[in-house]
């Protein structure tokens, strides 16, 4: 196993985790909290990539990660503002109660 | 150049200003509209007299061009002209017109539309002066037009009768028919010639070098151009001269107020026809090199002029209307210049129109007066021994008589009339028309005592007065306000017949055979006239005749025993009732053109309706129908074959839609689910992708 | 870069109507004062385009020209000639008209407005496009407010009359759009001034540049003709492709006829002038004889036709069939020969159509607004038979209108008379027998207009009637000008002619056939 | 593989696992906060300082504190602690072994070296100006997003009247 690989399977592990915790968690902000940790997985693997590229003068991988980091951040002030307006309008941010998305 | 030419526009300029003004003010102000008109007419006059004695200084036509507009490269030019002919009628047309115009202003005192009479009247002068003096075809057209207006307008003038707005219109269309053969003949000579002035030193259209041309240039029929582009122009001028067929209007035409009648349908519109032949004598005249008989245009000038003599004479004898008599009478004078142009030339048609403007104009007012003083009756047999109630009027009428009857050498009627049938006579192609015209002057003489005997002697017969009349009016006219019995006309009135009198005397004596002034002036320089030509006394002495024949002839019928009753038939009518009801109903021609061309026309107007209505329209419904059809056809395969299929699809899509809804639980978590098992998928194709 | 006036001038009206729909809804009385300034503002703009032209050019003044869709070489090109100019002159003297006449509009005045602006823009637009592309655009979207002026606000039967009115000048429209797409595949141009300048054998050689080897080429000549005439034949319309006419003139508002028959009928004419006879001149001489044959029955029948009718409207509304009628006989005559010892008859027919179509816009205009006068006084009527004697108690409205009539007749000394001179001076020596059968026409128009003045002004006052108020003096001063211009270009034509000659000269100059 | 490596991995992997499956979000939130500082060691490790310093800003200092907030705003006035798991827990559970065996075996399975050459760590200045050059685009566009979310996310969960009444 080269460090690459333990990168990888160290962020894979991460992904899972985040997937199990979005998965079955009924409280909208910790599935959230899911979806955060596996874009950080996602990061990890970036510049794990990288590290280990050809030339670290390549930077691209700290730029996605830089943007990626941004994007979430973004996307976790939204979610958990969406999540407070949703609980101010039904009183319950428990997800299995929310089937308004039924088609 | 001199300055008059210049200011000869001035003329017709200054009436049509004065009818512009007094068409904008108000109705009330009567005095202003009728001072403007008089003044405005006194100052043509004047000005036409200065005219006259700078045409009398020099006879050559002096012209004024213009270019009114272009196209393309080329220019229309318009122009008016000062020639004997144009100072002649120029005089003759401002004086008779300012007497017509002072006697109005007594005759329609207390016509409501007083300020509106005069501002026609007026507009009419500037018109009829206008074609005088146009030097082109073109202007003398456009002033033609506008005369045919103005008669339109004033014969309808009490256009609440109805009978008097369907003789205006008569008037304005048979005109027109006329117009239009003259609108063809006009740019037809606009093609050959390139010009339709008159005189423009050496290119205008009557000059020697496009007439010459027109001359040898055969057309249809082997008419010369000439010819043929001169019976057009004639055509014109029979409807405006009233020439037959195109007279019927003429007597329609007396529905208006009489002075428009003695001003428009006697002494000048009327002669406008005859002054336009006149002024296109040249192109009428015009013949090739070894030709000498008179042209084709000339024959039939010649022909419808006497024609329309006779025929105006024969049913003049049958009329009981005072002014119809004379309606039918001006008919056939008209005829007489018709005649004397074309067999004698302009000075002997012109000779007559001038001396005959001033005698009718002389009667039609004398009837005037005679209607103003019997409160508007017209009747003749309701008349009678008027002599002793308007004694200035019976005076000035009897001179006005005697000189439409050409009574022997006193009168100025006697000398024009004789002359053209002594050019009649003379006439090289046919002696019918001098038989045609003397039967006319018989007739005419005929006729005229008749009505004098009718209106003035015997006893009165108007209701009311003398033996009663139970016969109901003829004419509901109570327009005029009523006195009891007839009175004498107002100063006004007769003091302009009087003046007219005078020169139904003196005129003739300007164109006798001893000394031809007139027509050595009409000729320019070019007199021949002066040497005694033989058979002239021969001819004097037969008209002579023939006008008291005709006087006697009439004494004898109608003056020796005086009519009695207004019911009392004529004395033609007892001996020959089925010739009377003809010649009284002009031959029927008005009912022959109502049953032919007015019925025609209806019809055509029908049947132009009917194939918009149902020809072109139902080409189209037929149409739009089959449209129909079809997207009735198309609907029915639309929705019993295409939709059949189409549904049975769609019905499949919408139940595969049901299913895949149920997966659609609105749970987030779940749609997650999917995602991780599809990346799971994905994941091992890749792989598995990769491990191949 | 020059100031693109053309561009300018045709959204000035889409502006005021922008401008009228934003009017609050509520008053009836602003929108016509605004719509009459805003007409008048843009007639004075035309003006200033007029006094701008330069009238000793016939050339193409005010070009733009711009690559618009370069892959299928459309351009967008507007310039006018003295032809353009004079249409765009007569638009904006009608719509003022039109304007006055729909005066007592009510219903939903500001949007009425409005489309009479839309209107008046796509009418612009179609005078100065010289790409069919954008052409046609125009000539379409004209439709559209016209349809809605008739359907919205038109008498009892408005609608069927509208739909027939939309559906004839379609068909018309799509038969033209077909020949000018097989042309346009043949050549690669919609360009009209291109097109005209590729002589008289680029139409037959059409068929082989469509690869079309099985057609005769004189033939798809013909027929490509045929669609392009078809299209402005009911456009004016000729007989007997008018039928549309009488209904839709009837049924619309008074005001709104004046529009159409004052300046939308002159699209059709405008299109035979700039289109059909530059381009298709070749096929036109082939077909003279029956094309002439069409334009008299158009003049006669027409002429008969309105002398039929009862209500006041149709009868204007044939007689506007007549006067046109007059403007394709002529049109027809001009590609007669080309022996140049006729060229000043060429000359006079084409200033004549020209004078013509100016003349009949502003009379027909003029007449229809008297009518609508006439309606709103008479709670309605307009049947000659529900008139009579009118001149006693409405003798100014009586002698206006009698002036208008008069010049709708042809009297000298109005306008009527230069234009239908010129045409009848032109006609007969190029086609003699034509122009002497057509007089015909004259003569009818003569009795059914003067029948008018008999049947309304003239004989006793009808009882019903007796309430008829005079014109007001807001009505005559509104008159006035439009009167005046009728003695001004009757007695002085020079006016106008003389800014179009140039036009004329190379017009005539530039028929190929 | 270093030691440094696994003792992060191992901190990571515990409270990430904490994290998940706690019961009180707020012991939740807290373990996360110490995954995310893990994260931003690792970082660091790799030489990538500016990315680890931006990690533990952005996610501790603001992510974690935001989410503390939404938890105490949505607190059930039951007193009811959303921390519970849900009905189809295990279906989820086993997706995401699913996911992590797929994903692990993919790593495994390949041979992805990695070239391990002398690390070079990447300076701010470096970031700086390649931000300003090739990705002044998308910096501009994460600009503009970050604008949208900001004012999005006050729209969103701003009160509205009607609802307080």
């Amino acid at each position: 196993m080269t460090g690459l690989q333990a990168y990888l399977l160290l962020s894979s592990l991460l992904f899972a985790i985040g997937l199990a915790g979005a998965l079955t968690r009924r409280n909208a902000i910790l599935v959230l909290i899911g979806i955060e940790l596996m874009l950080n997985a996602a990061n990890i693997n970036f510049i794990a990539f990288w590290h280990y590229g050809p030339a670290t003068t390549y930077i691209t991988g700290v730029m996605f990660a830089i943007f990626s980091i941004s994007v979430a951040a973004a996307e976790a002030a939204v979610g958990l503002a969406i999540i407070v307006a949703a609980y101010r309008h039904s009183h319950t941010i428990d997800l299995d109660s929310m089937n308004s998305l039924k088609g | 150049m001199t300055w008059i030419v210049r200011y000869v526009c001035l003329i017709p300029a200054l009436p049509m200003l004065a009818a512009g003004i007094s068409a904008l003010l108000p109705q009330r102000s009567r005095k202003p509209a009728a001072g403007l008109a008089i003044v405005s007419m006194a100052a043509s006059f004047a000005l036409a007299l200065c005219a006259f004695a700078a045409a009398l200084s020099n006879p050559s036509p002096q012209v004024f061009n213009f270019s009114w507009l272009q196209f393309g490269d080329q220019t229309l030019a318009l122009g008016w002209l000062l020639d004997p002919l144009t100072a002649v009628m120029l005089v003759m047309v401002t004086f008779v017109g300012l007497l017509i115009f002072i006697y109005s202003t007594g005759y329609m005192e207390h016509d409501e539309n007083f300020t509106r009479f005069f501002c026609f009247l007026a507009l009419f002068a500037g018109g009829m002066l206008g074609v005088i003096i146009a030097n082109s075809l073109l202007l003398l057209f456009m002033c033609w037009e506008i005369v045919g207006l103005t008669s339109y307008l004033l014969i309808g003038f009490w256009y609440q009768n109805p009978r008097a707005a369907a003789a205006a219109k008569k008037a304005f269309i048979t005109t027109r028919i006329g117009d239009l053969g003259f609108l063809i003949g006009m740019v037809w000579l606009y093609a050959q010639a390139h010009t339709l002035l008159f005189y423009d030193s050496g290119r205008g259209a009557l000059e020697s070098g496009a007439v010459s041309h027109l001359a040898v240039t055969t057309t249809i029929y082997g008419l010369t151009l000439s010819s043929a582009i001169g019976l057009l122009i004639f055509c014109g001028a029979m409807g405006k001269s009233g020439q037959v067929p195109l007279h019927v209007w003429l007597p329609d035409a007396m529905e208006g107020p009489t002075p428009v009648s003695a001003l428009i349908h006697a002494a000048t519109m009327v002669a406008a026809g005859v002054f336009l032949i006149a002024r296109i004598y040249p192109l009428m005249s015009a013949h090739g090199v070894e030709v000498v008989t008179p042209t084709i245009a000339l024959q039939v000038v010649t022909w419808v002029g006497a024609i329309t003599a006779l025929f105006g004479a024969t049913v003049a004898v049958a009329q009981w209307d005072i002014k119809r008599i004379l309606a039918y009478s001006t008919v056939s004078q008209l005829g007489y210049m018709m005649i004397g142009l074309g067999v004698g030339g302009p000075a002997v048609g012109m000779f007559h129109l001038i001396t005959h403007a001033f005698f009718k104009a002389l009667l039609f007012l004398g009837a005037g007066s005679v209607i103003h003083g019997c409160s508007g009756e017209q009747d003749i047999r309701r008349m009678g021994g008027l002599r002793k109630y308007m004694p200035l009027t019976f005076l000035t009428y009897g001179i006005g008589m005697l000189a439409l009857s050409g009574f022997p050498l006193v009168v100025s009627g006697f000398w024009s009339k004789d002359a053209i049938l002594y050019s009649a006579h003379h006439w090289s192609v046919s002696q019918l028309p001098f038989y045609m015209a003397s039967l006319g002057a018989l007739l005419t003489a005929f006729y005229m005592t008749r009505q004098v005997c009718y209106v003035f002697f015997g006893t009165l017969r108007l209701p009311g007065h003398g033996p009663v009349s139970h016969s109901e009016p003829d004419s509901e006219d109570t327009r005029h306000h009523g006195a009891g019995h007839p009175h004498e006309s107002p100063a006004v009135m007769t003091a302009p017949l009087a003046i007219l009198a005078f020169f139904a005397f003196a005129l003739g004596f300007l164109g006798t055979p001893l000394w031809p002034w007139f027509q050595s002036f009409l000729n320019g320089d070019h007199s021949v006239a002066a040497e005694h030509e033989p058979g002239l006394v021969a001819t004097m002495a037969a008209s002579s005749v023939i006008a008291l024949l005709g006087i006697f002839l009439g004494w004898l019928l109608y003056g020796r025993q005086s009519i009695a009753t207004c019911e009392a038939p004529d004395v033609l009518e007892r001996a020959q009732p089925q010739t009377f009801r003809v010649l009284h109903q002009a031959y029927f021609i008005d009912a022959i053109y109502d049953a032919t061309f007015v019925r025609l026309t209806r019809w055509t107007a029908k049947l132009a309706d009917l194939l918009d209505r149902f020809l072109f329209h139902g080409i189209v419904q037929a149409i739009s129908f089959g449209v129909l059809g079809l997207a009735w056809v198309d609907s029915f395969v639309d929705n019993y074959v295409v939709n059949f299929g189409f549904d049975s699809s769609w019905r499949s899509i919408s139940m595969g839609g049901r299913a895949m809804a149920a997966l659609q639980g609105g749970r987030v978590q779940a749609y997650l689910r999917y995602i991780g098992l599809a990346l799971v998928a994905l994941v091992l194709y890749l792989l598995w992708g990769v491990a191949r | 870069m020059t100031f693109p006036a053309l561009t300018a001038l045709t959204l000035l009206p889409v502006a005021a109507a922008a401008v009228l729909l934003l009017l609050p809804q509520s008053s009836s009385k602003l929108p016509r004062v605004i719509a009459a300034a805003l007409s008048l503002l843009i007639l004075a703009c035309t003006l200033l385009l007029w006094v701008r032209f330069d009238h000793t050019s016939g050339a193409l003044q005010f070009q733009e020209r711009h690559a618009w869709i370069p892959a299928l070489h459309v351009e967008y090109r507007l310039a006018i000639d003295g032809l353009g100019l004079i249409m765009l002159l007569l638009t904006a003297i009608v719509v003022p008209i039109g304007i006055a006449a729909s005066w007592r509009t009510k219903k939903r005045s500001s949007l009425y407005f409005a489309l009479v602006f839309l209107l008046q823009a796509c009418m612009f637009g179609t005078f100065t496009a010289l790409n069919f592309f954008h052409w046609f655009i125009f000539w379409e979207l004209s439709l559209i407010p016209a349809f809605f002026l008739i359907r919205l606000w038109g008498g009892k039967l408005a609608g069927p009359a509208a739909t027939q009115f939309l559906v004839y000048t379609m068909v018309g429209s799509v038969t033209m759009l077909l020949s000018f797409l097989a042309i346009y595949l043949a050549t690669g141009t919609f360009d009209f001034i291109e097109l005209a300048g590729r002589g008289d054998s680029f139409l037959p050689g059409v068929a082989a540049n469509l690869g079309w080897q099985h057609v005769n080429p004189q033939h798809l000549a013909l027929v490509l003709f045929a669609g392009v005439f078809l299209g402005f034949a009911v456009k004016v319309p000729l007989i007997p492709f008018h039928t549309w006419l009488p209904a839709a003139y009837s049924e619309a508002p008074s005001g709104v006829t004046a529009i159409l028959t004052g300046a939308m009928s002159k699209m059709g004419v405008y299109g035979f002038l700039r289109i059909l006879l530059p381009i298709f001149a070749p096929q036109i001489h082939k077909l003279q004889t029956p094309l002439l044959w069409i334009s008299i029955a158009t003049i006669v029948l027409s002429a008969f036709a309105a002398l039929a009718q009862k209500d006041l409207k149709r009868i204007f509304a044939y007689s506007s069939i007549n006067h046109l009628g007059y403007c394709l006989l002529a049109a027809f005559a001009l590609v007669r020969t080309s022996d140049a010892a006729l060229l000043p008859e060429q000359y006079a027919a084409f200033s004549g159509i020209l004078l013509q179509v100016l003349s009949h816009a502003i009379t027909a205009a003029t007449i229809f607004w008297f009518i609508s006068l006439l309606e709103n006084r008479s709670a309605g009527t307009r049947l000659l038979t529900d008139f009579g004697g009118l001149r006693r108690i409405a003798p100014v409205f009586a002698g206006l209108m009698g002036i208008a009539l008069f010049s709708s007749l042809g009297l000298p000394g109005l306008n009527g008379f230069p234009g239908e001179f010129l045409i009848f001076k032109g006609t007969f020596p190029l086609v003699p027998w034509a122009a002497s059968i057509s007089v015909l026409g004259l003569l009818i128009t003569a009795v059914f207009i003067l029948g008018v003045i008999q049947k309304v002004f003239t004989g006793p006052l009808q009882p019903e009637r007796a309430v008829f108020p005079d014109l007001t003096s807001g009505e005559r001063v509104s008159f006035a000008p439009v009167i005046a211009l009728m003695f001004v270009l009757g007695l002085y034509p020079q006016l106008v002619l003389g800014a179009l000659n140039s036009t004329v000269i190379s017009y005539v100059h530039q028929l190929r056939f | 593989m270093s030691i440094s490596f696994l003792i992060i991995a191992v901190l990571i992997v515990g409270s990430t696992a904490a994290a998940m499956g706690l019961r009180n979000p707020i012991h939740c939130v807290l373990t996360l906060s110490i995954t995310f500082g893990g994260i931003a060691a690792l970082f660091l490790q790799l030489g990538a300082e500016f990315v680890g310093l931006t990690q533990i800003m952005v996610y501790v200092g603001a992510v974690a504190i935001l989410a503390v907030f939404a938890i105490m705003m949505t607190q059930s006035r039951r007193g009811l602690m959303l921390g519970t798991f849900s009905r189809n827990a295990l279906v989820g559970l086993l997706t995401a072994v699913a996911v992590f065996s797929v994903l692990g075996w993919a790593v495994l399975s390949q041979p992805v070296a990695g070239v391990t050459a002398a690390v070079s760590p990447v300076s701010v200045q470096q970031i700086g100006s390649s931000l300003m050059h090739e990705y002044v685009l998308p910096l501009e566009l994460i600009g503009l997003l970050l604008t949208a979310a900001l004012i999005g996310a006050i729209v969103i969960a701003m009160e509205r009247k009607e609802d307080t009444e």
